[in-house]
């Protein structure tokens, strides 16, 4: 058991996840629900990549004058691919908005409710 | 137990997604997103990962922020 | 045992799918079926390569754990309704004016069938995740094909609700290989450690995402909108196919067995609730979306008592699913609207296709539906939980009165004036609709020995 | 060559803080853009303009130079793109009549 | 969902979370499982020079490389299939000549600079797909100052079906390449460099030049959907 202060990088991802959730649910606008869950995207991101971090580590760029111990490259490796999943979503999901807006006029969730 | 820049750039972090989370103003919330996603590329270089924060700041805070602001603007005209 | 037909099984139809964009419209349909087909031809030679032994393949020549492995098992034999039901889907939708055989149309379903062969044959978390992601994103695509007011919105709602269950998942695989620095299923299933919380968290994360996505009552709120309002081939792809990714993801979970007890509560609740709600639809594709809570609620409680009842009833199910969507939007496409009253008078042979479909459904030997359903019920005997099996054969009963009466209403309600004349559905429609009626019969006949060798 | 790192880098400083200031007490748009494009370029330029005189000699201190350049070329050109969106969308500017 | 409802699951689920990453290994320490396992083996046995994450992502894991390139690919066919419905996009109102000129000026310097990036990521940090990023955000730039008709003139019009596949297209060939040259889909025949070092160059441009076409026409399609 560690306590919760010495993975603070960790418990902050948690928050940011959270922050997105409460977007994504609470939210009255469906841009900002999308906003949400991109913060939530990122949240779960930035959790990968400390978890690849080693204390005093060097970037997994090898060459001459890099020196271990490096960072775990792997993590970066699934970020990378995240982040193009992420903005694909995102781009399919504006056009649906814009679909969305294009018949009903709005996105607030309580005038779509009223003209669905 | 991290350092104090980690500390300060994770408040920060927090900050700006509650200013996301709160703002009213849709182009105001997509302007203090990508503000959000540059903290985050730069929090990600500091923890060696340079090709994330390279994706993050051309992808994240670059071609998303562009894509939302094309669709506020035509949602509100 | 490896091969390279397996790599091949998913890029064939993802080749074929970035392909479609470059053809006139003209030969997209055709393309799209001739593609499926050959995919369909590579999942029914592995799954006769696997009477002898599972195929297992190391991409890039990197061996596992160090680089990815496909791997061809049980539950991947999923692949040859995926193919089959996508390829009929295709012809199917030639004569809707909706654009599911546009070009980019066949682009969507093609790339998708791809996405869910990578998922099913994925021995990777991560490989697993992406192609959950490409199946995901053609599915909210394949919804906004519809050119039915409030698409766009059901469409938002399920990739809203669909994104935070991969982002659920993605977290859980990202806990997993903190916990034992692997992402290969075997690996990690070795390497885990014997609990604590984090573990806890990553398995039940991972099947909150799983369940999300496989529509389980009460997380089902985004289902019935999409597959009511997605055009009717895609309807049949997305309750036949697309929500049983769920459940192969929950099969795929390392370490499930702590959740039993959950999944057993949920799944019959998902049971119930959704024959309860299908009992009250007075639309037909709302019904059959319900119908489809309903058995995927069976699975669920199957998955803590027989799993191979379990993995039995989902290919079953894909199959029965998909030939009453089809029905379901012949007699759309030839009344012209949703209110289907009396079409069926015209159309006796999609009637009584959809009769024979129903009753596959509701579990009526010697029906395909009757194996897996049977299976999971003398599992909750087995197991001592009687009360479950009663759930299971009560919801049984509110089905057959949910299919018997649209049969009624279709068959024998007299049609509104302004549609007498309606005739038979066209042949590219028919051919489909009968082929999977029939096998979801036959499914039912062979269903002894295909039990035992799913068993296996 | 890098002691003249120091008063480029106070003067950047400097620059930074008198531009936050502004940003933070002028009164209008248009006064507190110019406030926060001062910061962007003189500010930014100054800090790594001393960035590369500390790094010299070496192929860094050309990097800095170049992203020096590319930030007095970006600087003014958005704030000016964002003065006359704000001037087209009718904001007003502050006059010694408003209170 | 209620605000207040919301608020209160939120915080339910934050007690659990937050007592499981307490209970992690500690980030950053070398003798988590993390470092001690796959990744060591790639670190230690991988490529001498170079960067370890580019080669992770087009060698080791090249198959979630393949599903991450597909991902954005469907993603643009099923906005194109959401966009039929095309009202012509409006020219932009004219643009600040200022604006106009720098964006002139720094256009080819930053197509350039992209180009870099897609083939330099096997060294330093970069790769296709960030070049692409910032290809793509070129063309959006374009469109922003100049109007959607203008971006859209700085796409190749005929070979634009083929080309926004490339991604998915290098990574197939790629995979056929070295299936047959190493005996398996995907390898990469280290005993023949030049073929080696083509491939990953082909990869790499595909990504590139395919992901920055999507990214654009993402943006197209959104602006006259």
């Amino acid at each position: 058991m560690t306590p919760l202060l010495e993975n603070l990088d960790y418990a902050a991802t948690v928050v940011l996840l959270l922050i997105g959730l409460w977007t994504v649910l609470a939210d009255s606008n469906l841009l900002k629900k999308l906003m949400g869950l991109n913060i939530m995207e990122t949240a779960v991101f930035a959790f990968i990549v400390t978890s690849g971090m080693i204390e005093g580590g060097a970037a997994p760029i090898l060459g001459p004058d890099a020196a271990p111990p490096f960072m775990a490259p792997i993590p970066h490796a699934l970020v990378l691919t995240g982040i193009v999943v992420a903005v694909s979503t995102t781009a399919l999901a504006l056009a649906l908005l814009l679909r969305v807006h294009r018949e009903f006029g709005t996105l607030e969730i309580d005038e779509l409710r009223k003209r669905w | 137990m991290s350092e104090l820049f980690d500390v300060v750039l994770l408040t920060l972090l927090i900050l700006t997604a509650l200013a996301v989370a709160r703002a009213r103003d849709l182009a105001a919330a997509a302007i203090l997103f990508a503000a959000y996603s540059l903290m985050l590329c730069l929090l990600w270089l500091h923890r060696g990962a340079p090709d994330v924060a390279l994706t993050e700041a051309a992808v994240g805070a670059g071609v998303t922020t562009l894509l939302f602001l094309v669709v506020i603007a035509r949602t509100s005209r | 045992m490896t091969t390279h037909w397996l790599p091949a099984l998913v890029a064939i139809p993802i080749a074929g799918g970035v392909l479609v964009p470059t053809m006139s419209r003209r030969w997209a349909p055709a393309w799209g079926f001739g593609v499926l087909i050959a995919t369909l031809g590579v999942a029914l030679f592995l799954t006769g390569l696997l009477r002898e032994d599972t195929v297992s393949y190391a991409v890039g020549g990197w061996p596992p754990p160090y680089g990815i492995e496909l791997r061809f098992d049980v539950l991947s034999t999923f692949a040859v309704p995926i193919a089959l039901v996508a390829a009929l889907a295709v012809p199917f939708a030639t004569h809707s004016n909706e654009p599911v055989t546009t070009p980019e149309g066949v682009a969507v379903i093609l790339v998708g069938t791809g996405g869910m062969m990578g998922f099913v044959v994925a021995a990777d978390f991560f490989t697993l995740f992406v192609f959950l992601e490409v199946l995901s994103i053609s599915a909210y695509g394949m919804v906004a094909m519809s050119e039915e007011r409030g698409a766009g919105l059901a469409a938002f709602r399920y990739l809203l609700m669909g994104t935070v269950a991969s982002i659920v998942i993605l977290l859980s695989v990202g806990l997993l290989y903190t916990l034992t620095g692997s992402l290969n299923m075997a690996d990690v299933g070795q390497r885990l450690p014997d609990g604590g919380l984090p573990l806890h968290l990553a398995i039940g994360g991972l099947a909150a995402g799983f369940l999300l996505k496989a529509a389980v009552f009460p997380l089902h709120v985004w289902l019935p909108d999409a597959h009511a309002t997605a055009p009717s081939a895609v309807s049949a792809i997305l309750s036949g196919l697309i929500v049983k990714m769920g459940i192969i993801g929950l099969l795929r979970t390392p370490g499930l067995e702590h959740l039993h007890e959950l999944l057993i509560w949920v799944g019959a609740a998902s049971l119930l609730a959704g024959a309860l709600f299908a009992l009250v639809q007075d639309d037909l594709k709302r019904m059959l979306a319900y119908s489809t809570v309903s058995n995927i609620g069976l699975v669920v409680l199957g998955l803590a008592v027989d799993r191979t009842g379990a993995t039995v009833h989902i290919l079953n199910h894909a199959i029965i699913k998909a030939s009453l969507f089809l029905a379901a939007g012949a007699f759309i496409h030839r009344a012209g609207s949703r209110r289907i009253e009396g079409t069926g008078r015209s159309m006796p042979l999609t009637t009584s296709a959809f009769a024979v479909g129903g009753i596959a459904a509701i579990g009526i030997p010697p029906t395909g539906g009757f194996t897996g359903k049977w299976m999971i019920v003398l599992g909750a005997l087995e197991a001592g939980r009687w009360g479950f099996a009663v759930m299971i054969l009560l919801g049984a009963v509110i089905l057959a009165l949910c299919y018997a009466r649209f049969v009624v209403v279709v068959a024998f309600r007299p049609s509104p004036a302004d549609r007498e004349g309606t005739s038979e559905a066209p042949l590219v429609m028919l051919v489909p609709i009968f082929v999977l009626a029939a096998l979801s019969v036959g499914v039912g006949i062979i269903g002894g020995p295909f039990a035992a060798f799913v068993g296996k | 060559m890098s002691l003249l790192a120091i008063p480029f880098g106070l003067i950047g400083a400097f620059f930074f803080l008198a531009a936050t200031i502004g940003l933070l007490r002028l009164p209008d748009f248009y006064s507190r853009a110019h406030a926060a494009a001062k910061c962007d370029t003189v500010g930014a330029g100054s800090i790594l303009l001393a960035l590369a005189f500390a790094l010299c000699p070496g192929l860094a201190s050309f990097q800095l130079l170049g992203l020096a350049i590319l930030i007095l070329i970006a600087g003014p050109t958005a704030s000016h793109a964002l003065a006359r969106a704000a001037d087209r969308r009718g904001v007003a500017p502050w006059t010694t009549d408003d209170p | 969902m209620n605000p207040r409802l919301a608020a209160a699951f939120v915080t339910g689920l934050a007690v659990p979370m937050l007592a499981a990453m307490a209970a992690l290994p500690r980030h950053g320490s070398p003798d988590q499982p993390i470092h001690t396992h796959v990744a060591r083996e790639y670190i230690e046995s991988g490529p001498e020079t170079g960067n370890l994450v580019t080669a992770i992502l087009l060698d080791y894991r090249g198959m979630d490389t393949f599903g991450e390139v597909v991902v954005i690919f469907v993603g643009l066919v099923a906005v194109l299939v959401l966009a039929r419905h095309r009202e012509p996009a409006l020219p932009a109102a004219s643009p600040s000549p200022i604006v106009a000129f720098i964006v002139r000026l720094v256009t080819p310097f930053i197509a350039l600079f992209g180009f870099h990036v897609i083939l330099s990521g096997l060294e330093v940090p970069g790769g296709g797909l960030q070049g692409a990023a910032i290809l793509g955000g070129l063309v959006i730039l374009n469109g922003f100052v100049f109007g959607p008709q203008h971006a859209r003139s700085l796409l190749p019009g005929r070979l634009l079906p083929w080309l926004q596949g490339a991604g998915p297209l290098a990574f197939l060939a790629a995979g056929i390449v070295g299936g047959i040259a190493t005996g398996f889909a995907l390898g990469y025949p280290t005993h023949l460099p030049l073929l080696h070092e083509a491939m990953l160059m082909g990869v790499e441009l595909g990504i590139g030049i395919g992901g920055a076409l999507i990214f654009s026409r993402l943006y197209l399609a959104l602006e006259d959907a």
